[in-house]
């Protein structure tokens, strides 16, 4: 079967092409079929190489195709690494990314003919990408397929070209791409120049042995690359801006594809990174920072999908804590959870923003939850899901990464802790200001208001189940013997780092207990906290004159959580978004301007004059000699 | 030899054709057929089989290395022929004399990729750059055309002074002209031998464009012509390149480590000034002449790394910048607007033209699955591989980034501006060759494997 | 007479037509500075073709040993014949345009 | 006859000449007046600076004339050489000649050698 | 001092001055009539270096054709002192110093190389003469020789596009 596995990237680029080249010819139906289906197409083909490679007994293959290049000493194999990593990621990317088309396909209904067919072609060529980035047996074919993700992104993401906002965000995004592309690609050449190949097998064999600094090294490079695809500090603005494109596509990129990448980048090297702690702690202090960060920022937002756009940076920030620590299987836990409820809740917000015609300000929303019940069911699970409510699927990964955390020193633990309540605040206020309470838009929105249709409301359901009870491939020791399934079936790919890592010293079971129930109690009562108070909220500041004495009474809990917790988060809030705008832009900007001072003093230079053409050539000359004759002797 | 003395030929063939054909196209139509001659001719050598043999006492030695450069170098000359043929022959009343200059060229491109003396060498320089000459003023009646020749010719001879005082010495120290000879002053590298390399390092830069002997480039390409910018730019820079790393590899090889310093910073010198300046030209023809610039610090890697990554990572550059230049070029030539803003939504009312350039343009940016991105990818390896110097791949990376953002530029324009319809018209001919294109670009970016294949014969 | 005479006889040639290049605006003034670099290189290669034919002579008289730079000269020259034609050809166009041969004439007009 | 003596010679040649010159300046006694200036029964005499600007029409002539004078250079060597070299100096020069023939030719055809 | 010696000191101040002359002349005349005198004194210095063809060449060549195609360029535009705007003088000093500092470099990096003290007379020498290079040239360099053909066509076709009025 694993023969087979061209197949899978095989049909997304068919797909594309089918799509991209007949775009004008192809009715719109046709063209969500065959963009949708041949997803699904893949899928199967995961799913059927999913089951040989879980099967006991099953050992790594790498697939060759053909060769690049094949001269000299230089060899590049287009070859396909075939394991329990590539195949759980197949089957996420594949899955998740099948839905997303689904759902599209209704989403998008409004374009015409030869954009719904380029959304779409579009859509493939990037769900080939991210097959190709996690299918490379070497780095140079993750690279390939790591371009592309950062190329369709800019090309989905500038998809409405007809706004110049959109235009600056996609450029935005590839920008801050392309800087980590920059470190990644470095990290590569010094591979070379260190293993003499990128071949996965020969540089985790040739790991163990080589200098921790040069580990270091290339692993912080590698690293550069994966904080700008996985929207890390300082590397993340982009993200955020690039909720610009369609719904759809944010889902697609925030939760099966594009972000993951850096993820499956540090988990594939795992060994690499495990050899080098320096780059670890990096990676988990990098991680958590972004974590807080984020979540603090998402506190104030109140565009839905910018709402949605922090808490990934921040759920990306605990994988990469999780990397850092050592919690590999804990970081892919999550990633495959948070692809599930990620996907759910942006495909939900589309669901609403679709309903209110494209309102996306939550302020102007509320009450949606009798208008939009399957929306609603769905996103609020979905919410309950990445709070991290147990048993929902968010709560183990979630759990698993914090506990690892916290074996690694309880400050990380604290502060993560610090995140999640965080990320259950600010969900939970999405939640309630936009299903709960009076309808605050216009009556013209609020008369059209309806569900949306099942080709959306299916993706959510499948969704919303896959959220619930996503976790329960991963249940710890501690719940469930043997429960940790995941774990089982990802131990050959992380063997070689947990023979290097430190004994683990185990946390007691009541303790383990202690820490996972408490923080879900914690969690459960800001969110009731959170429920509350947005659920009233209105949109004008005359509104506490309407209340009732008992409304009042929960006024005066609020004041207190206002003054105490709220204000100054939110504050926190206001000033880190901020300081993203003036020092983070300014920094971006200022590279700019001094490229774009240099520039013209070359163009200065550049006279036209031909005598001070060779003057300049003579004095090089000089400058040249110097250095030959006098200089370097 | 084969393709030096049917180039000759057929130069001389295509200044008759211009007197004797009063039809404009005829020139045309007998120049595409001898380029497909000549590349026939070409693979039968590559085959083994000679038409002509002559003792050419050591002077010209026709490798594999030098046939594949050529074969090369003929197919983007086809593809220019044939997308660029017709506007060839909007310059001036003279199209058959310029392809007649340009199959000179090509003698003078079959001569510098097989030399062994530095008497072919000059000889072969000086047939190139003389028509060369000619054809940056071949619009006569246009002052910035007038200018491009002038500038280019005054300061291409001063390049030529400083490359012959660079031979005299070198002759002087070693008491030969062939390349090989160079070795036997071996041991210690001595002063008048370094002079003659720095002279000859010089002029050569001068020739690919190097900083800071570029500064001709971007004046004489932005004056002159488009449809030679277009030729200038990609099949004679490839040659000049060519005789610069064939030259230091036979003759100076030996002593790599004494000129790689240098050789590096010029290389760094390349990267850099030729990007930053490349990203505020508001004239896409000006941007090109200054990503050529870029593009030949890049191919600058080759010689300063000087290992065989290197040089089939050259032959690879060759093909995947000169072919895309060329699409560009072409697509530039029928537009009206040379900025940027010409380009505003030229993927509406062009979308086959918009998508072909966008390939073009990621091969030239080193996009992944097109041919660019191995090119690249070798001359980094290549620079990886020699050791020495890691800033200079530091450099290298970090500016094949800037060059995505002055591509992107037009990609941006193309698909995410509105704009008033170009109005340009192609026909079905046109657009089939440059898909044809396209498809070897990404070809080459697929597989590169057959390209480097032909040179183990 | 050491070859070195000979060979700073050549160099101060060629660093004359240098500066004449730098420091005139005249095109032809210019070209004719180029020509006197070619010069300066014909005469150290006849001269090293000198010190070589001697060196060489010593052990066998009747040797050939210089007559190739010799020979590299004589087509210096035939190529410089060959660049003059174009040359001056490229200066009378340009004259006929704008009746100047400053060469810093066009870029006066540019800005 | 070495090198030397064989510019001491054209050097002696040169000073023989001017010797003779200046020893006229001094034996004979200048007469000067306007009619000795004029020219001799050549037509009228010249207005305004002699230094007057050539016909457009020769510089043409003139760069052909520079190439195939070059090309000429190319004879004398030959003309030595060709009894050492044999019959293949001939094929040699026939088709180096047959090449000056074609430009020339192309010349003529292109209009070049018209005067206009 | 022998008679060598004297020779080629006054060649050599010949040749320098002269060149020197050439660059600073106002005249554009003046100047082609300098560099002609330049190319006397190297003839000089060719024939004294037992290169007695090439002696006859270059006067040949660069004095008898190339320089009156000057001449005659320089008299068909009618040129003279005044016509010549100067350049700036800073430009001027650059380039003066600029040339200056590469002589002095060369000079000081080529007056200690390894050839310094090889004698370039003394015994006469016979590959100069017009027979020995003729022989050479005819049958070891045939190759250069029939590629310097194609050069003069492209040069012909230049000056025929070129120069031709339309």
């Amino acid at each position: 079967m694993s023969k087979l596995i061209y197949l899978v990237p095989l049909f997304p680029l068919l797909g594309f092409l089918i799509n991209g080249l007949g775009r004008k010819y192809l009715s719109k139906s046709l063209v969500s079929i065959i963009g949708s289906g041949t997803i699904l197409a893949s899928f199967i083909v995961s799913l059927m190489i999913f089951f040989e490679v879980k099967a006991p007994g099953f050992a790594p293959q790498v697939v060759t195709l053909f060769d690049f290049i094949d001269v000299a000493k230089l060899k590049i194999s287009f070859a396909f690494q075939v394991d329990q990593l590539s195949a759980l990621f197949l089957l996420i990317i594949t899955g998740v990314g099948f839905l997303i088309h689904l759902y599209s396909s209704a989403y998008m209904h409004e374009e015409t003919p030869p954009h719904f067919a380029r959304y779409f072609a579009y859509l493939n060529l990037f769900v080939f990408s991210m097959l190709l980035l996690v299918l490379g047996a070497n780095f140079v074919i993750m690279f390939m397929g790591w371009e592309g993700v950062g190329l369709c992104s800019y090309l989905l993401i500038g998809y409405w070209f007809k706004n110049d906002d959109y235009n600056k965000a996609a450029k935005k995004a590839f920008v801050m791409n392309r800087i980590g592309d920059l470190g990644f690609l470095l990290g590569i050449f010094w591979m070379i120049s260190q293993f003499g190949s990128t071949d996965f097998s020969v540089v985790f064999a040739g790991a163990d042995g080589t200098p921790v600094k040069i580990l270091t090294g290339i692993t912080l490079l590698l690293f550069v690359g994966a904080m700008g695809k996985s929207a890390q500090i300082p590397l993340y603005t982009w993200l955020p801006d690039a909720m610009a494109g369609p719904t759809p596509v944010s889902a697609l990129i925030h939760a099966a594809t594009m972000v993951t990448a850096g993820i499956y980048m540090i988990a594939r090297s795992n060994i690499m990174y495990t050899l080098s702690p320096v780059t670890q702690a990096v990676v988990a202090i990098t991680g958590l920072a972004t974590a807080l960060f984020a979540a603090s920022i998402a506190l104030k937002q109140n565009d839905i999908k910018k709402v949605l756009a922090y808490s990934t940076v921040s759920q990306l920030g605990y994988m990469f804590l999780g990397l850092g620590v050592g919690a590999y299987t804990g970081a892919v836990f999550h990633v495959m959870t948070h692809a599930f409820f990620k996907a759910l809740l942006f495909l939900g917000a589309g669901s609403v923003i679709h309903a209110m015609h494209h309102e996306q300000d939550i302020r102007n929303m509320g009450g949606l939850k009798k208008h939009l019940p399957i929306t609603h069911i769905t996103f609020l699970l979905g919410c309950l899901a990445i709070a991290g409510i147990p048993p929902l699927s968010g709560f183990f990964s979630k759990d698993e990464i914090l506990t690892a955390a916290f074996l690694k020193s309880p400050v990380f633990w604290v502060l993560g802790v610090l995140g999640a309540l965080m990320t259950a605040f600010y969900m939970f206020r999405l939640y309630a200001m936009t299903f709960l309470g009076k309808f605050r838009g216009t009556h013209d929105q609020e008369h059209h208001l309806h569900e949306s249709p099942a080709a959306m409301t299916i993706p959510l359901v499948v969704l919303a189940l896959l959220s619930v009870f996503g976790g329960f491939i991963g249940v710890p020791e501690v719940l469930m013997k043997n429960g940790h399934q995941l774990e089982n079936y990802l131990a050959p790919v992380f063997a070689q780092s947990t023979a290097k890592m430190h004994e683990e010293h185990h946390l007691s079971h009541v303790m383990e207990y202690m820490m996972m129930f408490g923080v879900a109690a914690i969690i459960l009562v800001i969110i009731i906290i959170a429920w509350n108070k947005f659920s009233r909220y209105q949109k004008t500041t005359a509104e506490a004159t309407g209340l009732g004495r008992v409304l009042e009474n929960k006024w005066y809990v609020d004041e207190i959580y206002d003054t105490v917790i709220s204000r100054p988060l939110l504050g926190f809030s206001s000033f880190l978004s901020k300081f993203d705008k003036i020092f983070i832009d300014g920094i971006v900007n200022g590279v700019g301007r001094l490229v774009q001072y240099s520039s013209r003093q070359l163009r200065w230079i550049q006279s036209g004059q031909v005598g001070s053409y060779i003057l300049i050539m003579v004095t090089a000359t000089i400058l040249l000699f110097i250095i030959q004759f006098f200089w370097k002797s | 030899m084969n393709v030096i003395i049917l180039s000759a030929i057929l130069g001389v063939i295509m200044m008759y054709t211009g007197v004797m054909s009063k039809n404009k196209s005829t020139a045309r139509y007998v120049a595409t057929a001898g380029i497909l001659a000549l590349i026939g001719a070409n693979w039968l050598e590559f085959a083994g089989v000679n038409f002509f043999n002559i003792d050419t006492r050591g002077m010209l030695e026709f490798t594999s290395f030098g046939l594949v450069f050529n074969l090369i170098i003929l197919v983007c000359t086809l593809v220019y022929f044939l997308l660029s043929g017709k506007d060839l022959e909007e310059v001036g009343a003279n199209a058959a004399d310029y392809f007649a200059l340009i199959f000179f060229i090509l003698t003078g491109i079959a001569i510098v990729s097989a030399f062994k003396t530095m008497l072919m060498l000059f000889i072969g320089i000086e047939i190139i750059s003389i028509p060369l000459y000619i054809l940056a003023g071949s619009d006569k009646k246009n002052l910035r055309s007038n200018e491009a020749a002038l500038k280019y010719f005054l300061m291409g001879s001063f390049s030529t002074g400083l490359m012959l005082m660079g031979i005299a010495l070198l002759y002087g120290a070693t008491g030969t002209f062939y390349t090989d000879g160079m070795y036997l002053g071996l041991g210690n590298i001595t002063v008048m031998k370094m002079a003659g390399l720095v002279l000859l390092m010089i002029s050569l830069g001068f020739k690919v464009s190097a900083v800071p002997f570029h500064f001709w480039t971007p004046d004489v390409y932005d004056g002159s012509p488009t449809v030679f910018t277009s030729f200038m730019a990609t099949i004679v820079k490839a040659a000049f390149f060519i005789a610069f790393l064939l030259l230091f590899e036979n003759a100076f090889g030996r002593m790599h480590s004494e000129w790689q310093f240098a050789m590096a910073l010029i290389t760094a010198a390349t990267l850099i000034i030729g990007n930053i300046t490349a990203v505020f030209q508001q004239s896409v023809k000006r941007m090109l002449a200054y990503s050529s610039i870029a593009q030949a610090g890049f191919m600058l890697l080759a010689i300063f790394a000087l290992n065989n990554i290197g040089k089939q990572g050259l032959i690879l550059y060759t093909a995947a910048y000169s072919l895309p230049t060329i699409g560009i070029f072409a697509v530039l030539m029928r537009m009206k607007d040379y900025t940027y803003e010409g380009f505003n939504g030229f993927a509406k009312h062009q979308p086959l033209l918009a998508a072909l350039l966008a390939v073009f343009l990621f091969s030239l940016a080193g996009i992944p699955l097109t041919g660019g991105f191995f090119a690249k990818y070798y001359m980094l390896v290549a620079a990886m591989k020699n050791g020495a110097m890691f800033w200079l791949v530091i450099i290298g990376v970090c500016c094949a980034a800037i060059s995505v953002y002055y591509y992107f530029r037009i990609i941006q324009a193309m698909y995410f501006r509105e704009g008033a319809d170009p109005g340009i018209q192609v026909s079905e001919g046109f657009k089939t060759v440059l898909v044809l294109t396209a498809v070897l670009v990404i070809i080459l970016g697929v597989h590169p494997d057959w390209l480097l294949h032909l040179l183990d014969n | 007479m050491p070859i070195n005479y000979y060979i700073f006889l050549a160099i101060t040639l060629f660093c004359i037509g240098i500066v004449g290049v730098l420091t005139r605006r005249n095109a032809i003034i210019i070209f004719m500075c180029i020509e006197l670099m070619l010069n300066a290189v014909n005469i150290l290669l006849v001269a090293f073709s000198k010190m070589h034919y001697l060196a060489a002579a010593t052990a066998n008289p009747a040797t050939n040993v210089g007559s190739e730079a010799q020979l590299f000269v004589f087509f210096i020259m035939v190529v410089a014949a060959a660049e003059v034609t174009v040359g001056l050809a490229i200066i009378v166009m340009m004259y006929r345009n704008i009746h100047s041969v400053d060469i810093n004439f066009l870029n006066r007009l540019k800005h | 006859m070495g090198p030397a003596s064989m510019i001491v010679l054209i050097i002696a040649a040169v000073v023989f000449s001017l010797i003779a010159i200046f020893a006229s300046k001094f034996v004979l006694k200048a007469t000067r007046n306007k009619q000795k200036g004029e020219p001799y029964e050549c037509g009228v005499p010249t207005q305004g600076k002699t230094w007057v600007r050539f016909n457009v029409g020769y510089y043409l002539f003139a760069l052909i004339f520079l190439i195939f004078d070059v090309e000429l250079i190319f004879l004398y060597p030959w003309a030595v050489a060709v009894k050492q070299v044999g019959w293949i100096a001939l094929v040699e020069i026939i088709i180096f000649f047959f090449i000056l023939f074609i430009g020339l030719l192309y010349a003529h055809k292109k209009g070049a050698l018209k005067w206009t | 001092m022998n008679i060598t010696e004297i020779l080629f000191w006054f060649l050599t101040a010949l040749a320098i001055l002269s060149a020197l002359m050439v660059v600073f002349s106002r005249n554009p005349v003046h100047s082609v009539l300098w560099l002609i005198l330049v190319f006397f004194a190297i003839s000089g210095h060719y024939i004294m270096l037992n290169a007695q063809f090439l002696a006859i060449v270059n006067l040949i060549v660069y004095a008898g054709a190339i320089m009156v195609l000057f001449l005659f360029v320089i008299m068909l535009m009618n040129m003279n002192s005044d016509s010549e705007p100067q350049k700036n003088k800073w430009l001027k000093m650059a380039g003066t110093v600029a040339g200056g500092s590469l002589l002095l470099i060369l000079v000081a990096a080529l007056k200690n190389s390894e050839v310094q003290y090889q004698k370039v007379e003394g015994a006469q020498g016979t590959i100069g003469l017009i027979h020995n290079l003729g022989k050479t040239l005819f049958t070891d360099y045939v190759v250069p020789f029939e590629i310097s053909s194609v050069l003069f066509l492209s040069a012909m076709v230049g000056a025929v596009v070129i120069g031709k009025k339309d």
